[in-house]
């Protein structure tokens, strides 16, 4: 444990406090929603974590094809790991959100369908790979189909823009549309979250790192 | 690039050549469509009609299912017969083999559609022809783009242990995204553009336009990391 | 001087983590025939597929006729002609479509591509199944039209990877007079495991071994014992 | 809902995480000491 990951993880502590207080002491009650409103925060922050771990899959799956090393595989094979756990995150506290907004887990909402479909193309990225035996292949053609993939992830994204949807839109062309209190809170929500994410990203990467390298390791001795 | 065409064109007609010598894919293929269609009316058929906005989705979701059987094999059959190896030890670029089979498969599904669509229309009770000039637009970017997912697909399920069952789960992902934007467009064709719902501010004619960047990028993005699928 | 036909400096190919080809260092002069040896699972397919393009290397550096496979894919694969152990013609097909079907990916003149069938066929026997579709045909015709694929376009590099396997006597003939009478014509690599018609066949030999280069040098002093 | 319910919701969640966090840290804790065991074993062997 180096001191570097010692700080980043006492950085992480300090804003996941500050964003907890934040959530659930210092932000207001909203006008329409009340207390609801605190389940946006835990909405917000890890669906955009996700589409950024999606987009880590992407930028993995170039790296991984330009260069060739494993390390990038491995990273983007994590990456779509962390990002489905986020996606869940993102669709539990979003159904929770419907039920106390439009008063039904489930609205086949545009957003939520996409969203939907993208935790099923991810899930199917990585069954994929496991069907793949080969290693060289499963990074070669695993990277490939994360390439592929990430149309879904700009579709859902745009999603409340091409349909008409029930889903605010909070990121507007001209700024964010709520208090500032909200703002705030959301904000600190997003950091720490994002470090979250790396954290766990890094902590996972390690995990399947030290498991190829004994893979590799019990493969040449047999 | 001119040579890389004429090679796409070269593989593309040797595939149809060949699916036409074979005669029984392609009826099996318009068979399934067939049954899909009969499986479907049982779902949704009340009162002895379709509501069209249910039918014209259907269209897509049984194009959608059919292209399975259609586009599964246009790598597959390739790399179990080992043909591919040719196709990659020839002197043409990789985008070019990609782009002849996406030809092969448009063609495929073309000729699949053109019984299909008017026997579904009819079956369902809708009409496309309210609006021929997108309808005609919608079905061949559509199937393009089916053709352009499919083959890729494809591609991807070579390397797999369980090559069938793994075609699904790669063609899913990537063609979903297409398939919402077909089924919105053909939605405004049957029912016109008044009578859906769209965002504020949107056009048929942007929705065109996200499927056709969609298409595009598939295209794009495919080819340009075909090489990669060639070169196992 | 002479562009080597093949070069290798220290090439070394994994999979995955398996080590195939480890750090191998080795050159075809233009010219005669070259012998891989080795026992199965040494790295002759792996170096043939490297040699052919298919295979990006992961470490050192290969020119095959002075280009770079991997910069320079097209040129290589222009240059050469690949004989497998499948054969790579459509089933569907007639011999004559399969030969024209390459012949467009090959980019090759019309009447260029005419007297080579005219020539090739003729030598190899097999100008009455021109017409015939590929699924009819025995497996040494099909063998035979898979070489003949394999030469239409008249390449500089013959890769023959395990060509005699399974492979009836009469073919073997012919295709062994042919080999023949191009030694000094064409570079050709042929990779075998039996050492027998690899002594009779080869100018020169490399054999390897789980990867690694055991030994190389002119066939005379080739010991099949080793 | 009441803000007893999203209390719970919070504590649910951010609960997972953090086991999450720290059953992962336990097991890289766990694999890299494996490894390091693994390795030096074979240090003898190589060459």
């Amino acid at each position: 444990m180096s001191r570097n990951r010692l700080i980043i993880l006492g950085i992480t502590a300090a804003i996941s406090l500050l964003y907890i207080y934040m959530t659930w002491i210092f932000a207001p009650p909203d006008v329409q929603l009340g207390e609801d409103v605190r389940i946006f925060f835990q909405h917000v922050a890890p669906a955009l974590v996700a589409y950024g771990l999606f987009g880590g899959t992407l930028l993995c799956g170039i790296m991984y094809l330009w260069k060739g090393e494993m390390k990038y595989d491995i990273i983007g094979a994590v990456t779509i790991k962390l990002g489905l756990l986020f996606t869940t995150i993102t669709l539990l506290t979003g159904m929770m959100w419907a039920n106390a907004a439009w008063h039904s887990y489930w609205n086949w909402d545009p957003r939520e369908t996409t969203t939907l479909i993208l935790w099923i193309a991810y899930a199917c990225i990585l069954a994929y790979r496991a069907s793949v035996s080969d290693r060289e292949s499963r990074a070669q053609f695993g990277s490939i189909f994360g390439i592929v993939a990430f149309p879904m992830v700009l579709l859902s994204y745009l999603s409340i823009r091409i349909w008409d949807t029930l889903h605010p839109i909070v990121i507007e062309p001209t700024g964010l549309n709520m208090e500032v209190e909200h703002m705030m809170t959301l904000f600190v929500a997003m950091i720490a979250m994002t470090l979250i994410g790396l954290i766990l990203v890094d902590l996972t990467y390690r995990i399947d790192l030290a498991n190829e390298k004994l893979m590799r390791i019990r493969m040449e001795r047999s | 690039m001119t040579s890389g065409l004429s090679a796409a064109l070269a593989i593309a007609k040797k595939d149809i050549v060949t699916q036409f010598r074979k005669k029984f894919e392609i009826f099996s293929m318009f068979l399934f469509a067939l049954i899909a269609v009969i499986a479907f009316s049982f779902a949704v058929v009340s009162g002895g009609s379709v509501p069209a906005e249910v039918g014209s989705a259907l269209l897509w979701v049984i194009i959608f299912f059919t292209g399975m059987f259609g586009f599964a094999p246009i790598f597959l059959s390739e790399s179990e017969t080992g043909t591919l190896r040719g196709l990659a030890t020839a002197p043409i670029p990789a985008w070019s083999v990609y782009l002849g089979k996406v030809f092969y498969g448009f063609v495929l599904m073309g000729i699949v559609e053109v019984f299909l669509v008017p026997i579904i229309s009819v079956l369902f009770g809708f009409s496309i022809l309210n609006d021929p000039l997108l309808a005609f637009g919608t079905i061949a970017v559509g199937t393009l783009d089916l053709a352009a997912v499919g083959s890729m697909a494809s591609a991807l399920s070579m390397p797999s242990e369980s090559k069938s069952t793994v075609f699904p789960l790669v063609y899913f992902p990537t063609a979903t995204s297409g398939l919402m934007l077909l089924i919105e467009l053909t939605k405004i064709v049957v029912l016109g553009s008044g009578a859906v719902v769209i965002g504020a501010g949107l056009t048929v004619l942007l929705i065109f336009d996200i499927l056709l960047a969609h298409l595009i990028a598939m295209l794009t993005l495919s080819a340009s990391v075909f090489h990669f699928a060639l070169s196992p | 001087m002479a562009v080597k036909a093949v070069e290798t400096h220290e090439l070394t190919r994994r999979y995955g983590y398996r080590v195939a080809l480890r750090k191998v260092s080795l050159s075809f002069t233009t010219q005669g025939i070259h012998g891989l040896f080795g026992s199965n699972g040494a790295g002759k397919t792996t170096l043939m597929r490297v040699i052919s393009t298919l295979l990006r290397p992961h470490g050192g550096t290969i020119s095959v006729m002075g280009f770079d496979p991997q910069e320079e894919a097209e040129e290589v694969k222009k240059r050469i002609g690949i004989v497998g152990d499948k054969v790579l013609l459509y089933e569907e097909l007639t011999g004559f479509e399969n030969l024209r079907f390459y012949s467009k990916l090959y980019g090759l003149d019309q009447q260029f591509f005419e007297s080579q069938v005219e020539e090739l066929t003729d030598r190899f026997a097999i100008k009455t199944w021109l017409q015939e579709p590929v699924k009819n045909l025995s497996t040494g015709l099909k063998k035979r039209f898979d070489i003949v694929r394999s030469l239409t376009h008249n390449p500089e590099l013959l890769l023959l990877d395990e060509p005699f396997s399974g492979l009836d006597k009469d073919t073997t003939d012919v295709f062994w007079e042919y080999l023949n009478e191009y030694r000094n014509l064409r570079t050709t690599i042929v990779t075998t495991h039996n050492l027998e018609y690899g002594a009779a066949l080869c100018d020169e030999y490399v054999t390897l071994r789980k990867g690694v280069v055991v030994s190389q040098g002119p066939i005379s002093e080739f010991d099949q014992t080793l | 809902m009441q803000q007893v319910e999203l209390f719970a919701v919070a504590v649910i969640l951010w609960g997972g995480i953090f086991l999450f966090l720290a059953y992962l840290f336990l097991r890289m804790i766990g694999i890299e000491e494996q490894l390091r065991i693994v390795e030096s074993q074979i240090e003898g062997d190589i060459e």
